[in-house]
């Protein structure tokens, strides 16, 4: 292994992934006035609350550190957000870490190939349980645009910290088109036009989840700490 | 906002034990998760229903004789999980199969449905009806997408009743879903009402405007308006429903006025008096009528008024026997 | 102050009326005044009980079988009319005497006597027995003083309870009196209700401060505190309900957790937890529990914790059934 | 009859009694603000409201103004107060006229000794009905010295007008005085010294029927209208 950065080789390891989704989960948790604020906007305030209570739930479990593979790591996230959250962010944020890994083979690095089709799977999942398409201000207009930037980041054999950062970009972008969009789906669907302006809480978390994400590649790449195979 | 509260994350434990306390010779909880209910001792279909905390009595004050066997309860505001779901189904169940009801609000079809995913796997057979008697929530092209409000108090008092006969799950089912096709209900906001766990309240209204439509989880409304006498508010609100379902001479309805948390009683009689004569001067006869705080939002202010236009059959369900300790009916 | 009314000056005559289109088929007015009664078709010793409006459901709304037999209803927050507890009074007799049963205030034992004398006038025998459980209202020496708040719902049970035994008015006389001396309650309040004709409220408190003792009609209380935890609160209440009556291991007692109006059932539910527990702790067996808003202050946010000791004869009367729709116990 | 003022043989006919009831009850009612937030500090705040009701029902009877004693007249206004009040001061102030008059016999003109001998009736059912006595914080504190300086008035053989000064201050300063007491009777009985500061709300509604009386026959003299026996 090598310590090259930007190279289409680079991989996280599963501790890495682990500390990684740590970082996520932190990150999120203190982004809990912000995503009141908009779910209080249109929805009905606790979409904050649920994701700390998903994420906490998710920490417990993060911090003991000792998984052997990538799998178990997404699906502990799943299950805790599932098992603990309620709501609709709940079983949908459950479900992208769920589905994200589910039948996959033992997945031991992470690399950009790998990271594209877990998030290819969440998508589907996601769309398969919420029926939810993008323009429908929901976090899919986050989650589409950050899936397909990953997509195409690997086809153009990028590195981890760049995808990272297009996936991110892209993420953000789908929350600032959701200002513009009328809902169809959760809480905010009944009040047609005048969601307009808005932005939606789920996408705001997809956003902050590959911003996290990016964030804690970066430092990596920082530190001399990312690897290649 | 100055709330009655121990640790803000954990009022919805501490609320079930509080409850339990009271009435734990007839209630149970589930070992693991926010579940309440009673012995299927009959053997009788179960019924299902659940939804976020915040909105007390309902759900569980609902679980009770002739009324629901069971409550899955989320967080404030928030779906209960499949699991809780999944943890009351299978303690209620007798191989009769359960019903679930429930408000028709995204958060709360995902979860029911992933539980109902499970209790299949587990050879429990479910079925579902959604409550989406919310005029405001969306057209009447689009009632499908309506929320559920105060009307759930209607639906899982015939779905109770319905299974409490003794009739099998598709029977209740039908019987149940004919009381949602037949249940519309319009609210109004006057004063918002706040989550424990952020200490915030969810919306926003100016010192002289009520809201109309405005959802019991503070999702904004249709129209806004300054405040006005009851009588001509009650009015507005009246003519919505009838824009909505044909209500005429000789047709039969049960009302229910319903506080949203903070709004008095004596509101909701002056509200009850206007709805009264409203009906009475269309020919409308008044089956029976309800004023009382059923579906609340923590202390908002405001009311609802849900109408049910009852057939026979309706009227049976409706008029057998219930008894909850925040919901009775002597049959 | 937003509310739902009408003529600021009508709000008790269309609230009856909107009770009386919910419940006429039960429930009748006087003609004249704002009495409200149901028959006494057994003949037996009458209840009345009253006071002002305001409260709701508190105190037609404890008018049902098994309960008081009539209410006077005053203006809000004023006491009933000489007038009005004549005409209900007159209403309800059947020969065998009028049991006055209503809160320890000035002006209720003021209207409550004149009727009282004029009652004799025309030969129907009365007894009176005065609620006075607000431990906070006067100190133990002066504890004949003291006012009356939510403990009026177990006297008015128990006085409904031995009535419909068939009792002669000194025995049911008796054994009210025995549910009056052994109740007590205290409350607390965190926000102010108002008055409708005037549209104001009746005190003020800071934004972070809660206040003990404060009367249900906004009389000033006797302890002012920062806001605190519900367990820390609910054991300050307790204490000075235990500083006042020796409630010890064995003793048995009922309780009831009643909100002032705006305070969530979730709180109240959490208060309750932390009362069982102490009484538990204690070893004291608790009879029954009940959780509701019964004696309410407009939206007044806050609650009251109320105990009443039982011995045998007391626990006899208080579980007979009973049914008004606002209280119901099965028996 | 001649037209001399400030003469002990000052008299109102019926007819302006009947008018100087109305003129008082529309003050009283005018001063409902005022009434409410005494009220509101010590009491229940309904104290403004309810002499409203009174005094409005009252008016009602009092405009029709075709009584032929005066004995009539006071009893209206008690009847009215307490058949439509209710409250503490519905039975106290209707018995304040009722008890004024009661067992009388036909009184057709008011003269001073009338006046005091009325009001002397008044302030003992007053008593009777609800035990209290100088110093309690109540009624009382306003109206017994305005009886006792009608009856000294009449001891010293003044006229109406300077009568009704005597009194009207006399209740003036039983008022200032119920700021310093502690309440023993009413709903602000149980606030023990938190309601020193504050004026008892019966109290100053007394003090103001003794004001507009004064008032209203002072203007009688002004206009030339106060008659002499
Ligand atoms: N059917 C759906 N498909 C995809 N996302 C959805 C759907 N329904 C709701 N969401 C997302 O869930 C978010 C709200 O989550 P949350 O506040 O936790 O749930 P709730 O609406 O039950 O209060 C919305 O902002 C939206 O992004
Ligand atoms: N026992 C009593 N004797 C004399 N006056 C009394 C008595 N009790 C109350 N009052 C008077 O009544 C006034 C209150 O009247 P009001 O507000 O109408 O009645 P309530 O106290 O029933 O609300 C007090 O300010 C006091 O002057
Ligand atoms: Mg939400
Ligand atoms: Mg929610
Ligand atoms: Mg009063
Ligand atoms: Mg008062």
């Amino acid at each position: 292994m090598t310590n090259k950065t930007n190279s289409t080789s680079n991989i996280l390891t599963v501790e890495q992934v682990n500390n990684m989704f740590i970082y996520v989960g932190e990150k999120v948790i203190e982004s809990k006035p912000l995503l009141t604020d908009i779910d209080c906007a249109i929805g009905d305030g606790d979409h904050g609350i649920g994701m700390e209570v998903g994420f906490k739930n998710a920490l417990e479990k993060l911090e003991a550190n000792n998984y052997d593979k990538i799998n178990d790591i997404f699906a502990e996230i799943g299950k805790a957000m599932i098992g603990n959250m309620g709501g609709a962010s709940g079983v949908l944020f459950g479900t992208l870490f769920l589905s994200g890994v589910k039948g996959q083979e033992k997945i031991e690095q992470l690399d950009v190939a790998t990271l594209s089709a877990i998030f290819q799977n969440s998508l589907l999942g996601v769309q398969a349980r919420g029926k939810a398409e993008v323009g429908d201000k929901t976090m899919i207009d986050a989650l589409s645009p950050a899936v397909n930037a990953l997509r195409e980041a690997n086809e153009n054999k990028l590195g981890l910290v760049a995808s990272l950062r297009n996936a991110s970009e892209a993420a953000k972008r789908g929350v600032e088109d959701t200002k513009v969009l009328v809902a169809k789906f959760g809480r905010a669907k009944s009040l047609g036009e005048r969601v307009i302006g808005h932005q939606d809480a789920g996408a705001t978390t997809i956003s902050i989840i590959f911003e996290s994400m990016q964030n804690y590649v970066e430092e990596l790449e920082k530190k001399g700490e990312l690897l290649n195979v | 906002m100055k709330k009655v509260i121990n640790d803000p994350n954990k009022v919805v434990q501490e609320m079930l034990e509080g409850f339990l306390y009271a009435h734990g010779n007839v209630y149970k909880k589930t070992p693991n998760e926010n579940g309440i209910y009673i012995e299927n001792e009959k053997k009788q279909v179960a019924v299902i229903t659940g939804g976020g905390s915040g909105h007390e009595p309902l759900f569980f004050g609902f679980v009770g004789e002739g009324l629901a066997t069971g409550a899955a309860v989320g967080n404030v505001f928030a779906a209960p999980t499949p699991n809780t779901i999944m943890e009351v189904t299978k303690a209620v169940d007798a191989g009769k199969g359960v019903l679930y009801v429930y408000g028709n609000y995204s958060g709360d079809t995902l979860n029911f449905d992933m539980a109902s995913e499970l209790a299949e796997f587990e050879d429990i057979h479910t079925a579902t009806v959604l409550v989406n008697d919310d005029i405001a929530s969306a057209s009447k092209e689009e009632a499908h997408n309506r929320r559920g409000i105060a009307g759930d108090v209607f639906v899982i008092k015939v779905a109770g009743a319905a299974a409490a006969e003794g009739l099998p799950l598709e029977k209740v089912t039908e019987i149940t879903q004919k009381a949602a096709n037949s249940t519309r209900s319009i609210g109004v906001a006057l004063s918002p009402g706040s989550i424990p766990s952020t200490g915030r309240y969810t919306f926003e209204i100016a010192e002289d405007e009520i809201e109309f439509g405005l959802g019991i989880h503070g999702e904004a409304g249709i129209r806004t308006e300054k405040i006005m006498e009851a009588d001509k508010l009650t009015q507005i609100m009246m003519e919505y429903i009838f824009d909505d379902i044909e209500i005429t001479e000789g047709d039969e309805v049960c009302i229910l006025v319903n506080g949203l948390g903070s709004t008095t009683l004596m509101e909701l009689f002056i509200v009850n008096r206007k709805v009264t004569e409203i009906l009475l001067e269309k020919g409308v006869k008044i089956h029976h009528t309800d004023v009382n705080n059923y579906c609340t939002t923590q202390e908002m202010a405001g009311f609802s008024i849900t109408l049910m236009k009852v057939d026979e059959e309706l009227k049976t369900y409706y008029d057998k026997p219930a008894y909850s300790p925040y919901y009775f009916k002597r049959g």
